[in-house]
Parts: C-alpha cells; sequence; structure tokens
C-alpha cells in the first residue's frame, strides 16, 4: 500500500535452523521449480563496488545470484564454499580485486593460490566445474560483474537441464506460502 | 538471540517500483530473532531515522537492519543514527536492495525474493553481531609531501602554517614544478614566476618546511598516523653549506645537454640549476652527463668553485622518517606528439607542443621570450594552434578530455597577438570547455577583441610547402575543408599519467583508473582523500587539472590533514582480527601471511593446563581487517570481528532457512 | 525528430543509424563531428555533404538525405579517413555500406554514372570472370549518351597496345557466378560484423 | 632379533643416556604377535622393548607434540616428513628432537595377509619378515607370502623410504620402489566418473562413515585443541552422522591438510569402515605437485606452503582472464 | 622462392608492362612466380561499393584456388587487387564468409597477400636487389608514390608506416635513384573516379604532379596500375589545369628496376606509357 507505513509484529516463535534443518531432508521443492540458486562472495573494495556499479548503469542480470559482503576475497574460507554447496546453493562465485590491486596489497594473491588448489579438489568431489568460479572484478567493471553473473546463470541452467545438478533435498528457498524465494 | 529490527525502504520508487517492499516487511518479520519489521518511503531521511530510533527504544531492539541501498552510501549514516539511540554503531547491517536488486531487476516477483534474501542474510548476520569498541592509536604529526609543484608547495605553506611540521620531497633538483615553466598564467595573464617564485622561497625559509630536492621516496610502510617512510636523497655533488649559489661553475662546465626544464628547445650544463630562481639555489651534477663521472678527465667546476663547494664524492643519503600523513602531488606528464605521424611525429622544427611555447615565449626560455620558429628564427606571420592532439583520441591518444587545453590555447593564442599584432593566429578546436571563474570571457576576448580565428574541426595532415606548413584542415560547421599555410604551428598536447606511476601505486598501496590517474576515495564526496587512510592526493596526479583547481586541491588537502592532526590519536578499525588463545595452537601461518604484520607470537601461559605456550597475537593499531590470516586458520581460533565465521554462516544459512 | 529537406518535407528514421551501425560494422554513435575526415578527403571540395555530415546526417536518422548525396558516390575508399579518425571509425566501410543501401533503396544515386559503371564493370566480371576494358568503356560511353568520351584517350592506349578487345575467360565461370548468387540472396549482407565500441 | 632393531636400541639409549633425551618413541611388541604399539622409552631399562618389524607401519610423530621434551623419537620416511610439516609450524622445536631415521623398506598390510581369518589369525604363533618375504606361523604351519605382494598400497607408491630429516640414520638408506602405474591411478579412475557419478561415489563410500574420530586422532597434522567439525559456534559442520555431513567433515579435514598432508595414509589404515580417505588428500596433493612442484614435508625451515604466494602463481590462477 | 602471382585484369591489359617488369625483376632476384590458375577478377572498388560478401567473394575463390594449387603465399602487384585480396583473407578468417562448394574458406584465409614492394623488400631483400643492380639509376630523381591502397587501411594493409611509408624509397635507394622529398606520396589520385567524375580526377592528379613537378622530380614511380593509367592518362588534362608543362613519365617501380637490373626497355614494356618514358632508359 503506497505510503501508508505498515508495521508488522513478529511472533517470538520464529526458530533458529536446528540442527535438523541442516540434516535431515526437508520437504523440498521437486527440482526445476525454480532456477539455480548462485551465492557471490565479493570483495568490498572492488567486486562489490563493481556490482554497485552495474546497478548505477542499471545493468540487468539473472535475479539469481544472491550477494555477501567479505573484506577481502582472502577472507573466505574455501570451507565456506563446501559449506555453501552443502547448504543446497547451485553455483558459488568468490570475486576479488585484480592481482596486484588487492586494496590490503596482498589478500588476493592469497585467494589466487588456495583457490588454485581447491577448485579441481571440488570438481573431484563431484561439484561440477561450472558450478564454481573465481573472478577478478574491479571497481571499474561494472559491465564485468553482469556478464560473469549472467554466464555463470545461463550455464547453471544449462547443467539444471542437462539434469546435472544434485537433487535438491536439502535446505531449498521455502517461505510460507510456497516458494517465496525462488531464484529465478 | 539479539532482537533484530527490519527497516526497509522504499527509496521513493527505486526500490518500490520493482521490489514489493510490504512483503519483504511481512516476510523478513518472521525471520528467527526479528522482533520488529518496517518499511518507509526514505529511511534515510529525518523521519526515517528517527523511526529507527524510535523502534529501538519501544522494541528494545539490540541489532538493526536495513535494507536500502548500498552500504558504501549509508551505512555510516544509519551507523551514527543507532548510536544516538543509544546503541553500538557494530549491531548494524544493512541490505543492499537497490544497487544490486531493484536497479537491475525487472521482475518483481523475484527481484522481491532476493530482497527478502539479501534481508535474511543481512539479519543472520546481525543476529550473531556484537558491539565492536575502536582502539586508541596516537598520531605522529609530521606530514610528508611527495612533489613539490605548486600543489605539494601550496599544501605545505598551509600545513606548515597551521603549525605542523613538513618534509617535502621532489625529485628534481629545484622545487617549483611545472608552473615554473609557465609564462603567463590564463585567465588573468599575469606571469607564473611572479606568483610561483614567492611562494617557492617562503616554503624554503618556512621553519616548519623541511625540503628534500634531488630525492625520492623508497619504502612506506606503516599506516594511517604512523607511516614509516624511507627517503633517498640522491648525491648532489654539491655541498648545499657551502655553495653561495654565483653559478660560475654552469659557465664554466663544459658538457651541455638538452634541457628538461626548456621542453626541449634549449640545453644546460652537467652541473646545473633547472632555472636562475631555483629553491634551492644550489645546483646538482647530472652524473650521466658529466665528464668527470663519465671518463674522470674534467675537474672545472671543482677548479672554479670559490666556495669548494663541489664534492665528487658525495653519495646517497638514506632517511628513515616517521609521519603521520602523506600527501601525494606528484602531477602529470605530457602527450608524446611522436604518436601522430600526420602531423610530422617530430620531424618538422617548426611544429612545437604547448610546453615548448611556453618556453618560446618565456623571457627567461632560449629565445628571451622572442615568438620565432625554430627553423630559421623568424617571426611567424601565420600561427596555426591545434587543440585536443592526445585528447578524446581514441587510437592514438587518451578518451578523456585534458581539461585544460582550451584556456592554454586561447592564452598563447593572446600572447602571440600580443607580441605579434600582425600575425594571423587560427585555432583548430572541437568544443570549447572554458569553464570557470572569467574562462569565457577570457577565450571570448581573444576571438572579439584580438581576431584570433577559430574553426570547429580536427587538422587531418600537416606538410611542408616551401619554406611553409600546410595544415590541412576542416570546419564542420561550414562543412567544408580548410588549407592553411602557416609558418608555426603549435600542438595542444594532453596531459597524461606519470610514466612510473605504477611503481608509486604499489609503494604507497593505493589504486589508479584506467588511465593511471591516481583515484579519490569518492570522486565527489572524498575528492582529495586516497581510500587507504592517511594518504591524500593534490593536483594533477588526479586527472588534469589547471593551477587554480590544483591550489584549491592542495588547500583542501591540507585542511583535511589539519583535521586529522587536530586530533592526538585516532581510533584503529574497529572490524578487525583477533585471537582466540584456547582454540589457538600457534602454528603462525597466519604470521606468515598477515600483510601488515600485524600478528606476532606471544608466550601464555595455559588457563588449565598452566603450562607455557606460544599463540598468535593481533596489533590492533596494525590491523586493517582484511581477514586473510582468519580463513587462513584451520582451528578458528582467528575471527575476523565485525566479519565473524559465525556471522558469514549465519548469513549463508538464513537463505535455507525453512 | 524533424528535419526540413529542401523540399520541407520532414524526414527522420531513426532505426536508419543503427542499420548502418549493424551493417558495416562501425561504431556509428562515435563520431563526434571533429571533421577531421573531412579535413583530409580529397573529394570532399566535390561532394555536396562533406564526409563528416554524411555520418551526421545517419546519425540524425536523415536516410534520404543521405542516400540521394552525391558525396557516397565521390568517394574513393582510399581510406584516408579511416587512418586518422580519432574514433576508430572505418569511414570508408560506412560508404560502401551506404552506396549499397542507396542501390537497393531505389532513391536515384546523385551521381548515376557512377553506380551504372559499377553495374557494368560487374556485368562483364559475371559474364567473363574477368575485366576487359574495351567493352566497359564502350558500354559507359554509350550509356551515359557520350560515346566520344575518351576516345582519343582510348585510340592513344590502344597504339600504345594498352587496350586489349579480347580478355581471356575465366574457365570455371560457374563457380564465378555462383558467388554472385551467394552474395544476392545473402540476407545477412555485412551484419556479420561485429559493431566496434558497442 | 634383526640388527636394525639392535642398531635402533642402541641410538634409543644413547639419546637416553648421552644425548639428554628424556624419553624415546618407538615401537614394542603388542599382545600379539603381528601387532605392535607405540613405546615411550623414558630410562634405559625400558629400551630393549623396542622392536621393528614389518608391521610398524605407525606414524609416531603424531605423538611428538605431547611428549615430554627433549625426545627422540624412531621415524621412517613419511613419519620424518609429517615431523617437517610440525617444525614449520612451530609444533615442535628442533633441537627438542632427536630424530632416528629408519629407512623403509614398506609394512605390510595385515589384512592382506594369506590366512587372514580370525581363527588362523588367534593361532599365528609368530611373523618374520625375512628377506623379500612374509612369514607367518600359524598352527605350527608357515605361510610365506612375497614382500611386494602384501605391502600397504600406500608402501607401493612411496616416494620418500628413507628419511631426509633425521639426526642419526639407522640401516642403508632404501631406494624408492618403481612406480609401475601412475601414483595417482585410483584418482584418475575417481575422476574419470562424470561429476554427478562421482558425487554419488564419495556419498556412498561416507553412509559408512560413523565419525568415530580415529582419523582424526591417528593423523599428526590434526593437533587443533578443538576440531572446527566439533564446534557448534561456528557451525562448519554438522556433528550428527549422515553422508553429507560426514563427507563434508572429512573435506574439510583433507582441506585443512592441504599443503601439508605427506600421504602417511594413517588415516586411511585407522579407518574401521574401509574408507578410501587417503584418495581424498591424494587429489589435493596431486595438485600442488603438478601445479606448483610442491611436496609436504620437504623444508623444514620453510613456512607452509598456504602462507605464501608468487608472481607465478599467475598462470595457475583459476580466475577468468578476459 | 616459390610464391603465387595474381597479375588481376590490369595486367594483362592496360598494365601489360607492369606484368612484364614485374615477370623480369621477380626473376631477377630470385622470386619465382606461379600464376594461380584460372584466377578471376578480385572486384576492384566495384564490387565492395555494391556487396561485401561479393566483394569477399570475388577475391577470396582467387584465395582458395590458390591454396588448392598447393600455394601458402600470393604476390599480388595490383595494388587494388592485393586490398581486395588482403581484405578477403582476413574476412574468411574472421567470419568465415561463404564460398561456392569446393573452395575451401578456412585455406584460402590461410593465404598470405603481398604486394610487390613487400615482396621486393622482405621476400626477396635489398641485398638482393643491390646485388642485381648491375646499371645503377644514378642521377635519376624519381617521386615515390604510394598512392591509397599499399598501405591504407593500416588494418587491412597491414605495410608500413600508413603516414610516412619509407618501403619504396628503400627499394628505389638500393638502386641508386635518389627519391626526391615530397609530401604527397599518399594523396589519392583519384583512379577510381577517372571515368566517372573526369573532372575531380584531373584536379587530384594535377596536385600530386604538380607537387612532385616542383619537388624536382624527374619521374613519377608507382606500385600500381590503377594509379599509373590515371597520372599517365590524365597528365595532359591536369597540366592544362594547371597551366604548366608536366611531362613526367610514370613509370612502375619495377619497370625503374629493371632498368637498373640491365633489363631491356622492351622486356620491361617500357614503350607502353602515354607519357614518353624511354628516355629513362636512354639516360641511365
Amino acid at each position: 500500500m503506497p505510503g501508508v507505513e505498515e508495521k508488522v509484529e513478529a511472533g517470538q516463535g520464529a526458530q533458529t535452523p536446528a540442527e535438523g534443518t541442516l540434516t535431515q531432508p526437508l520437504p523440498g521443492r521437486e527440482r526445476g521449480t525454480g532456477g539455480p540458486r548462485l551465492l557471490a562472495f565479493l570483495c568490498n573494495w572492488c567486486s562489490y563496488a563493481g556490482a554497485d556499479l552495474a546497478g548505477g548503469g542499471r545493468l540487468q542480470y539473472p535475479p539469481n545470484v544472491r550477494i555477501l559482503r567479505v573484506p577481502c576475497s582472502a577472507r573466505v574460507d574455501p570451507a565456506f564454499v563446501l559449506r555453501a554447496f552443502r547448504l543446497g546453493m547451485d553455483g558459488v562465485l568468490v570475486a576479488g580485486c585484480h592481482p596486484g590491486d588487492c586494496h590490503y596489497s596482498e589478500g588476493n594473491f592469497y585467494t589466487r593460490r588456495r583457490l588454485a588448489i581447491f577448485t579441481p579438489f571440488l570438481n573431484y568431489l563431484g561439484v561440477h566445474p561450472k558450478r564454481f568460479r573465481l573472478e577478478w572484478i574491479s571497481a571499474s567493471e561494472g559491465r564485468r560483474f553482469a556478464q560473469v553473473i549472467r554466464e555463470m546463470v545461463a550455464d547453471l541452467e544449462e547443467l539444471q537441464r542437462q539434469g546435472e545438478l544434485p537433487e535438491r533435498n536439502l535446505s531449498p528457498f521455502q517461505g510460507e506460502d510456497g516458494p517465496i524465494c525462488r531464484a529465478g | 538471540m539479539r532482537r533484530v529490527g527490519v527497516f526497509v525502504c522504499w527509496c521513493g520508487s527505486n526500490i518500490a517500483k520493482t521490489v514489493d517492499v510490504a512483503k519483504v516487511v511481512a516476510e523478513a518479520a518472521k525471520l528467527p530473532g526479528v522482533v520488529y519489521a518496517t518499511d518507509y518511503k526514505y529511511m534515510c531521511s529525518e523521519p526515517g531515522q528517527k523511526m529507527i530510533q524510535a523502534a529501538i527504544q519501544e522494541h528494545h531492539l539490540d541489532a538493526v537492519v536495513v535494507s536500502s541501498c548500498s552500504p558504501t552510501l549509508h551505512e555510516s549514516t544509519f551507523q551514527r543514527c543507532i548510536a544516538d539511540a543509544g546503541l553500538n554503531p557494530y549491531v548494524f547491517q544493512m541490505a543492499n536492495i537497490r544497487e544490486q536488486c531493484s536497479w537491475v531487476h525487472s521482475d518483481r516477483d523475484l527481484a522481491t525474493a532476493k530482497a527478502l534474501d539479501q534481508t535474511a542474510i543481512a539479519v543472520g548476520t546481525a543476529t550473531k553481531g556484537r558491539p565492536l569498541a575502536r582502539s586508541e592509536v596516537p598520531i605522529t604529526k609530521r606530514a610528508l609531501v611527495i612533489g613539490a609543484g605548486i600543489a605539494g608547495i601550496q599544501a605545505a605553506l598551509d600545513l606548515a602554517e597551521a603549525g605542523y611540521p613538513v618534509t617535502v620531497v621532489e625529485r628534481q633538483p629545484s622545487i617549483g614544478g611545472r608552473m615554473a615553466q609557465f609564462d603567463k598564467t590564463f585567465p588573468t595573464m599575469d606571469c607564473a614566476a611572479c606568483i610561483l617564485t614567492p611562494k617557492m622561497v617562503d616554503a624554503a625559509k618556512h621553519p616548519n618546511i623541511t625540503l628534500l630536492t634531488w630525492s625520492e621516496v623508497e619504502k612506506v610502510a606503516g599506516y594511517v598516523g604512523n607511516f614509516e617512510v624511507a627517503i633517498r636523497k640522491r648525491a648532489r655533488s654539491v655541498n648545499a653549506e657551502k655553495c653561495i649559489g654565483c653559478g660560475v661553475c654552469e659557465e664554466k662546465c663544459p658538457s651541455k645537454v638538452t634541457s628538461e626544464f626548456d621542453a626541449g628547445l634549449g640545453t644546460r650544463k652537467a652541473i646545473f640549476r633547472p632555472f636562475p630562481q631555483a629553491v634551492p639555489n644550489v645546483p646538482v651534477i647530472d652524473r650521466d652527463h658529466c665528464r668527470h663521472f663519465q671518463t674522470g678527465k674534467c675537474g672545472v667546476c671543482a677548479k672554479v668553485c670559490p666556495a669548494e663547494a663541489v664534492d665528487y664524492d658525495q653519495g646517497d643519503e638514506l632517511l628513515s622518517e616517521r609521519f603521520g600523513a602523506i600527501v601525494v602531488a606528484t602531477g602529470c606528464d605530457l602527450y608524446d606528439p611522436a604518436r601522430m605521424t600526420e602531423y610530422g611525429g617530430g620531424r618538422f622544427a617548426d611544429i612545437i607542443t604547448g610546453a615548448q611555447f611556453e618556453r618560446l615565449v618565456n623571457v627567461g626560455g632560449p629565445t628571451e621570450g622572442h615568438i620565432v620558429r625554430l627553423s630559421d628564427h623568424q617571426a611567424p606571420k601565420t600561427v596555426v594552434f591545434i587543440q585536443c592532439v592526445g585528447s578524446r583520441d581514441d587510437t592514438k591518444g587518451y578518451p578523456y578530455c585534458s581539461k585544460v587545453c582550451c584556456m592554454y590555447t586561447a592564452k598563447h593564442a593572446t600572447l602571440v597577438k600580443e607580441k605579434l599584432p600582425g600575425c594571423e593566429v587560427y585555432v583548430f578546436y572541437m568544443d570549447i570547455r572554458a569553464a570557470g571563474k572569467g574562462y569565457e570571457e577570457f577565450v571570448r576576448r581573444a576571438q572579439e577583441d584580438l581576431g584570433v580565428k577559430y574553426l570547429r574541426g580536427r587538422v587531418s595532415r600537416i606538410y611542408p610547402a616551401g619554406d611553409q606548413l600546410r595544415v590541412k584542415g576542416a570546419d564542420s560547421l561550414a562543412g567544408v575543408a580548410v588549407e592553411i599555410d602557416a609558418d608555426l604551428v603549435v600542438l595542444a598536447t594532453a596531459l597524461r599519467a606519470r610514466d612510473d606511476v605504477a611503481a608509486v601505486a604499489r609503494m604507497l598501496n593505493i589504486q589508479t583508473d584506467q588511465y593511471g590517474f591516481f583515484t579519490e576515495a569518492h570522486p565527489k564526496l572524498r575528492p582529495v582523500e586516497n581510500i587507504f587512510a592517511g594518504i591524500y592526493l593534490a593536483g594533477a596526479c588526479q586527472y588534469p587539472r589547471d593551477i587554480p583547481d590544483t591550489v584549491a586541491a592542495a588547500s583542501a588537502v591540507a585542511g583535511k590533514v589539519c583535521g586529522l592532526f587536530a586530533r592526538d590519536s585516532i581510533l584503529s578499525e574497529a572490524k578487525i582480527s583477533e585471537v582466540n588463545a584456547a582454540r589457538c595452537s600457534g602454528c603462525l601461518t597466519c604470521k606468515e601471511i598477515c600483510p601488515y604484520d600485524a600478528i606476532e607470537a606471544e608466550i601464555i601461559t595455559d588457563r588449565i593446563t598452566r603450562e607455557e605456550r606460544t599463540v598468535a597475537k593481533v596489533n590492533e593499531a596494525v590491523c586493517q581487517g582484511c581477514g586473510a590470516c582468519v580463513a587462513a586458520c584451520r582451528a578458528a581460533a582467528l575471527n575476523l570481528r565485525g566479519f565473524t565465521d559465525e556471522q558469514i554462516l549465519a548469513g549463508m544459512e538464513a537463505l535455507c532457512r525453512e | 525528430m524533424r528535419f526540413p529537406r529542401s523540399d520541407g518535407s520532414p524526414v527522420a528514421d531513426l532505426t536508419f543509424a543503427e542499420a548502418v551501425a549493424a551493417r558495416s560494422g562501425e561504431n556509428i554513435a562515435a563520431c563526434y563531428q571533429c571533421a577531421k575526415c573531412t579535413a583530409g578527403c580529397p573529394l570532399a571540395p566535390d561532394m555536396d555533404l562533406a564526409p563528416n555530415q554524411v555520418l551526421r546526417c545517419v546519425q540524425l536518422g536523415m536516410r534520404d538525405t543521405v542516400l540521394a548525396s552525391s558525396g557516397i558516390w565521390l568517394c574513393t575508399t582510399c581510406a584516408t579517413c579511416a587512418t586518422r579518425c580519432p574514433r576508430d571509425i572505418d569511414l570508408a566501410r560506412v560508404m560502401d555500406t551506404l552506396r549499397a543501401m542507396a542501390l537497393e533503396s531505389g532513391v536515384t544515386p546523385a551521381q548515376p554514372q557512377t553506380p551504372l559503371f559499377y553495374r557494368l564493370f560487374l556485368g562483364l566480371v559475371r559474364r567473363g570472370g574477368r575485366l576487359n576494358e574495351v567493352p566497359l568503356m564502350a558500354a559507359y560511353g554509350l550509356l551515359t549518351r557520350n560515346p566520344f568520351k575518351d576516345l582519343l584517350l582510348g585510340q592513344k592506349m590502344f597504339v600504345k597496345g594498352k587496350l586489349n578487345p579480347i580478355a581471356p575467360k575465366v574457365r570455371d565461370i560457374a563457380q564465378v557466378r555462383e558467388i554472385f548468387a551467394i552474395s544476392e540472396k545473402s540476407t545477412t549482407k555485412t551484419q556479420r560484423h561485429e559493431v566496434k565500441g558497442s | 632379533m634383526s640388527d636394525l632393531e639392535q642398531r635402533i636400541r642402541d641410538e634409543a639409549m644413547r639419546a637416553l643416556t648421552e644425548r639428554g633425551a628424556v624419553c624415546v618413541i618407538g615401537f614394542r611388541q603388542g599382545r600379539r604377535p603381528w601387532r605392535v604399539t607405540p613405546h615411550f622409552a623414558t630410562t634405559p631399562g625400558q629400551v630393549d622393548q623396542l622392536i621393528w618389524n614389518a608391521a610398524c607401519a605407525g606414524n609416531l610423530a603424531t605423538y611428538v607434540i605431547a611428549a615430554p621434551k627433549p625426545v627422540a623419537v624412531v621415524l621412517k620416511g613419511c613419519d620424518a616428513r609429517a615431523l617437517a610439516v610440525l617444525l614449520q609450524e612451530h609444533q615442535v622445536e628442533r633441537d627438542q628432537v632427536q630424530i632416528i631415521g629408519v629407512p623403509c623398506a614398506g609394512m605390510i598390510d595385515l589384512a592382506a595377509l594369506a590366512p587372514a581369518n580370525s581363527a588362523t589369525w588367534k593361532r599365528v604363533a609368530g611373523l618374520d619378515d625375512a628377506a623379500g618375504e612374509v612369514v607367518v606361523t600359524a598352527g605350527g604351519k608357515e605361510h610365506r607370502a612375497p614382500r611386494e605382494r602384501v605391502l600397504l598400497a600406500r608402501c607401493r607408491t612411496c616416494a620418500h623410504p628413507t628419511p631426509a630429516l633425521h639426526d642419526v640414520l639407522v640401516g642403508e638408506a632404501v631406494a624408492a620402489p618403481a612406480v609401475e602405474d601412475d601414483r595417482y591411478a585410483r584418482v584418475a579412475e575417481i575422476e574419470a566418473m562424470d561429476p554427478l557419478a562421482r558425487r554419488q561415489y564419495w556419498l556412498d563410500q561416507f553412509a559408512r562413515c560413523i565419525r568415530c574420530n580415529a582419523c582424526r586422532n591417528i593423523c599428526p597434522l590434526c593437533y587443533c585443541r578443538e576440531c572446527v567439525c566439533d564446534l557448534r559456534e561456528p557451525r562448519f559442520v554438522a556433528r550428527e552422522p549422515n553422508a553429507e555431513d560426514n563427507l563434508l567433515f572429512q573435506c574439510v579435514r583433507a582441506w585443512h591438510a592441504a599443503g601439508r598432508c605427506v600421504d602417511c595414509g594413517e588415516c586411511e589404515r585407522a579407518c574401521p569402515m574401509a574408507i578410501p580417505l587417503r584418495e581424498l588428500g591424494r587429489k589435493l596433493e596431486q595438485e600442488l605437485r603438478d601445479l606448483f612442484g610442491y611436496q609436504a614435508g620437504m623444508d623444514p625451515a620453510a613456512p607452509p606452503f598456504l602462507a605464501q604466494f608468487a608472481a607465478a602463481d599467475e598462470e595457475k590462477s583459476v580466475a577468468g582472464h578476459e | 622462392m616459390k610464391i603465387g602471382y595474381y597479375p588481376g585484369c590490369s595486367l594483362h591489359a592496360t598494365a601489360k608492362e607492369f606484368d612484364l617488369s614485374t615477370r623480369a625483376v621477380c626473376a631477377a632476384v630470385g622470386l619465382e612466380l606461379v600464376e594461380i590458375e584460372d584466377w578471376n577478377c578480385c572486384g576492384a572498388s566495384a564490387a565492395h561499393a555494391i556487396s561485401d560478401d561479393l566483394a569477399v567473394g570475388l577475391a577470396g575463390r582467387n584465395l582458395a584456388l590458390a591454396a588448392q594449387q598447393g600455394l601458402d603465399a600470393v604476390l599480388a602487384p595490383c595494388a587494388a587487387c592485393f586490398g581486395r585480396l588482403k581484405y578477403a583473407a582476413q574476412h574468411l578468417a574472421a567470419d568465415g564468409a561463404e564460398l561456392p562448394a569446393g573452395l575451401d574458406a578456412r585455406a584460402a584465409a590461410g593465404v598470405r597477400v603481398h604486394n610487390i614492394l613487400d615482396a621486393l623488400l622482405h621476400l626477396a631483400g635489398l641485398e638482393r636487389i643491390r646485388e642485381a643492380a648491375s646499371k645503377p639509376l644514378a642521377g635519376l630523381r624519381p617521386a615515390a608514390y604510394y598512392g591509397c591502397l599499399l598501405v591504407r587501411p593500416p588494418q587491412v594493409a597491414e605495410f608500413d608506416d600508413p603516414e610516412n611509408p619509407t618501403s619504396m624509397e628503400q627499394i628505389l635507394g638500393a638502386v641508386g635513384a635518389e627519391p626526391v622529398e615530397w609530401y604527397h606520396r599518399l594523396e589519392c589520385c583519384g583512379a577510381s573516379l577517372a571515368v566517372t567524375n573526369t573532372p575531380s580526377a584531373v584536379r587530384l592528379v594535377a596536385e600530386i604532379l604538380g607537387a612532385a613537378k616542383a619537388a624536382g622530380a624527374d619521374c613519377v614511380a608507382v606500385a600500381c596500375p590503377m594509379c599509373q593509367t590515371n597520372l599517365d592518362t590524365r597528365q595532359a588534362a591536369a597540366a592544362a589545369r594547371l597551366g604548366e608543362t608536366l611531362d613526367l613519365p610514370i613509370v612502375y617501380i619495377t619497370e625503374l628496376l629493371g632498368l637498373a637490373f640491365g633489363i631491356t626497355p622492351n622486356r620491361l614494356g617500357l614503350g607502353r606509357h602515354i607519357v614518353d618514358a624511354m628516355r629513362l632508359a636512354r639516360s641511365s
């Protein structure tokens, strides 16, 4: 209701995700009822700013992406990535400043080396190569950010069509009245 | 579990147009920990902030989430807002549903879904948030200014006047920079020397200013308030204390070198002061061109020096000093028209650059200020100026506008008309950009009163025709090609970033744009600061600037630095690493990784075993909060305040809530 | 958008610029009218629309004005403009595109003899696979109602053995004709070029 | 008693009596002839309990951190590399540990021994590691098996059987066995599957896992005071056993061992559910070798591999280039 | 070395002497020319003015034939042909334009295209040329004229500096001639308009030849039959327009080299010019 301010008192009953929600299969959507879900870890100084620039330029890209801001790509513990896939993400993107441009001067050099060996390991575990990406996106590369998201979502959708994404028997984006958070 | 309040912003229609704000509020209210959720047209507005503060009181919120624009825009605004309501500013999280949602998506349902998820992430993160404190770090109230052009000099003087000691490091033998090369300044036409040299002398005399010419900064470590800087004072080969500045050595020196100061038009000696008014008034020996150093044969300068000041054995001096702030005023270089082969690429003597014209027209220059052709030293009867050489040129130059060329060309044209009234003067321009106090009037004077002919178009080619130069141009307004036989052609060449900008950027750990100009913290709101705290930018090292802009920027920087120095200490970053000693087994991988050497080993007595063991310790003043160490810590003994493992994981789990 | 034409009728085809851009592969919008092309163009003095004006009219969608101009036919494709354009536009190639469009559009060319010459030329190539000046000049002379133009010159050249009445044909003429066929059915035209800078 | 065993005892004695070690870590006979167990000799009297035979597969580096210092320890090639990593990570000071290096001809896989049914085992009287073959005496009968046939898988592909890091080396240096097939053959097999099948393969393997943590306890590099996988906050892994989280747990372990794991294989040997744990870590090991030519535990003085970077990493970067 | 030879229509007619002299000179510097079997017209300036596909197709066929006949490089003496062939090669590579069945576009794209200066300078080399120059052209002051298509558009020609080329001067210098310094070396002569817009062409010819004359040239060296024909045949008109006598022989650089190599004027076709060029043979 435009202009009219709306207040909602929340029930205290809402519970935090119990261990159960993360381990037992949840009443999930059948596969295909929603597009792929992409989680993006963006470094605060370059890639996040790049995403903002894409916004400023109104560059359209698929709404399947969820953005998590981190100070530096080096903050991204590969265990986060493992966790993200465990939580049912279809794709994960880690983006940071171009090597040499790191706001913390060296952070992304560590990211680069870590992910150089982590990425093949991930594939080895059965995570399709197209489901994980490391990108260097500077604060001035709004176009590039939008492009990367477009590419990656397209890749994931293709995998989904090919039935090459694991069953979503876990932690679906589920809301009260049906899947309100279907991403795409 | 924290009591979280969620505030969703419409941002007028910016968000509400694409995102069903009401739905986001309704769903957000059901999120674990959320005790209150609401929306408003402009959360950042006064009433919006009031609403947040009221809710904090009414619902005893101890964490706040605002879903609106990018945190880079308003995070601090809202942090201040909740702080005023008595909350710790760091129990705040922001969900970016404008730049990263409503502006980039069109499907209302999906955009709404995403907005809610981003809000959920923020809520999840907020529920795991903790109040953070910032520790105090003392400030060294001394400033380092790199570059002693008009920008550096102005900044140094302002700071010195404010009572702070300043060290100015200049690569050249004298301070003064490019402005010292100029003849007149637009639009007032007062002579550059008349307004610059007094400032140079003031800088030299000022008790608070230390001038280090013929010197370069070699290493910068540390952080705002406490930079450790290594400076190399290159060997001058002349003892500054003894030298009386008589200049005999220069007269007698046998080796001639093309003069950088005269933009290649004149020559200097191997022992030289760039110009007579040099500050300090002490020559240096350019060892690469000095016979003594190259062949060992010569020693004239030492012989003739009445003060025995020449000292061939002088070596470089390495200084290491601590500064609280660094002002970068390294200026710019000029586009080299050699790339413009259609304009002769430097093959024709009577095609010169604007910089060379400044020396040509300057009384101190190689022709004592007589405007003549370099080929035959005759006064030209027809002079053609060409603007945008290397500017607004995607193929052979730079896409950007160099900003100052329109004005300095008008100045040059005016000078020609004043010195050679009978001379025909043409200017090929594309657009006249005369935005500045008295600028447009200045250009009109040239056009209307002095009869300089402005032609709107670029020149295609210049080639010798008889003893003249045929300039094949066009006037796009008339839609005709134009041919002018000129005696002298002056190219208004682009301003560009310094060649060694990359090295400087690395050394200072600051960023540059695609052209190599240093980037400011915010193009509009923080125009003279670098994103790296304690480093400030002034003048043409940021983008092409004229003298008034440069001086304004320099004084602005001085103001910023004074603001910093007005305090005795600054607060450290709040979002920095911390060690949980109980979990740390002292592998010190973090110590190896830290880009700032902010982690050291510490021996503690174990609380349980009472045994001594080594653990990591974070120097809170030094840590910048990148989190590289945290990701490397297998035991999760390290954590990054504000970006803790708990918070990030909670944010991720929020995406798969039931 | 309305632009008065000499006869006062409005013309502005806003899709024209895109069409030209797509077909030539050149970034039309990039032109900022510095007129460096005109400055260096050897034919500019003879053109009704100078090169920069041609491009300007394309930008403004003044389709008929452009296609009916003599400028596009006087261009010799010497590419001086392309070599020096600060915005990296190959105007010569744009001119090619405009000539092709002019012929397709049915607008009467300002220089009918030029396309005529081209057609005769290609007609001969289609027939024989190679060109022979003699029939070309002859046919051109007749069709331009000026059979004696260059006749003297022709004789001179003939004497010098420069004119060779019979030119050998290409054996596999079918192939040559297929090439013509392809180019005619080819709907893509030069659309395959990625438009620069956009 | 092999003369190797004697020399180990001599060195142990010297360590305690002359070199000021307060403890020597080695192996002693277990309750059954083919079982050996770690031995901590703190007095000269306990030295002659030290033994050495083809069953001494355990990695004694694991016990160095907790042992009273200075300590002397008997280490094979792989064990010594594990100790090198502990030195890199400041878990023990070099001057606090004396390394009695033993060139290793490979340890035997008891399970692979011929009469491996429990009944027979009960009657086994002796285990003898004679030249080239292993002799098991059971129920009066002698069962012989050529050594290479009963070697542990890891030993067949061992790259560094002789400890480079040592204070004394007992016995002659042993050359690495000629590896008939690619050291990473099994890795290659797994990689040959398509992603989903691969994922399923691992899930099937880890469906068996009972989260007994034997792998973690035996691992010389799992010295964290508390494992992140046990933490409720921050929670990386759920603690209840289920295929997904069991796998996640082991992946986190493998990742935490990246650039450190020396493939001593003890985790796999310790696993009661026979899960091919080594194959996880070996993938990382392979990438490190192929991309960076790096092998863990070769230089006790070097900083940890993932705590460094080099310009040359550029080519190895997985980041998309324009 | 062996290299494919694409004479093009003019070298079989108006520019016979270019054909003759090219063959003679190349032989002298060790370039074995193998004429492409059954070549066709490259489309010249007409095809691309009508359809880009036609232009690429016509030129492309010749390259495809060359490839078929096992020639990996082609010499196209005519500057226009050179430009068209090179353009085709580039576009067949870039966007695989359609060629008739039986013609391999990819192979065609792989064929290297050389103009005569390029071939002399980089395939033969100045050394070979110097050696071959038995009768150096001492005292000859030619005006080296490049025209358009040898160097423009640069991204197509990929040859020499498009604003300040030197290859022709280098070659002429190598055989003892002293090329004059002048500044109309790259101006378009308007050849493609010579028939349809004669006045324009004459104006351009006048400008160019006037400049050459003023620079003290005693002849103009060219490497393009269109330029040659235009500068030669329109010279009288140009002179009239200028109101001065020009009388500048317009000769192919290969003819001058031929003379320097001691090849007889007739074998070079030197007698086939409108403005008498035989005098060059006599003087040298």
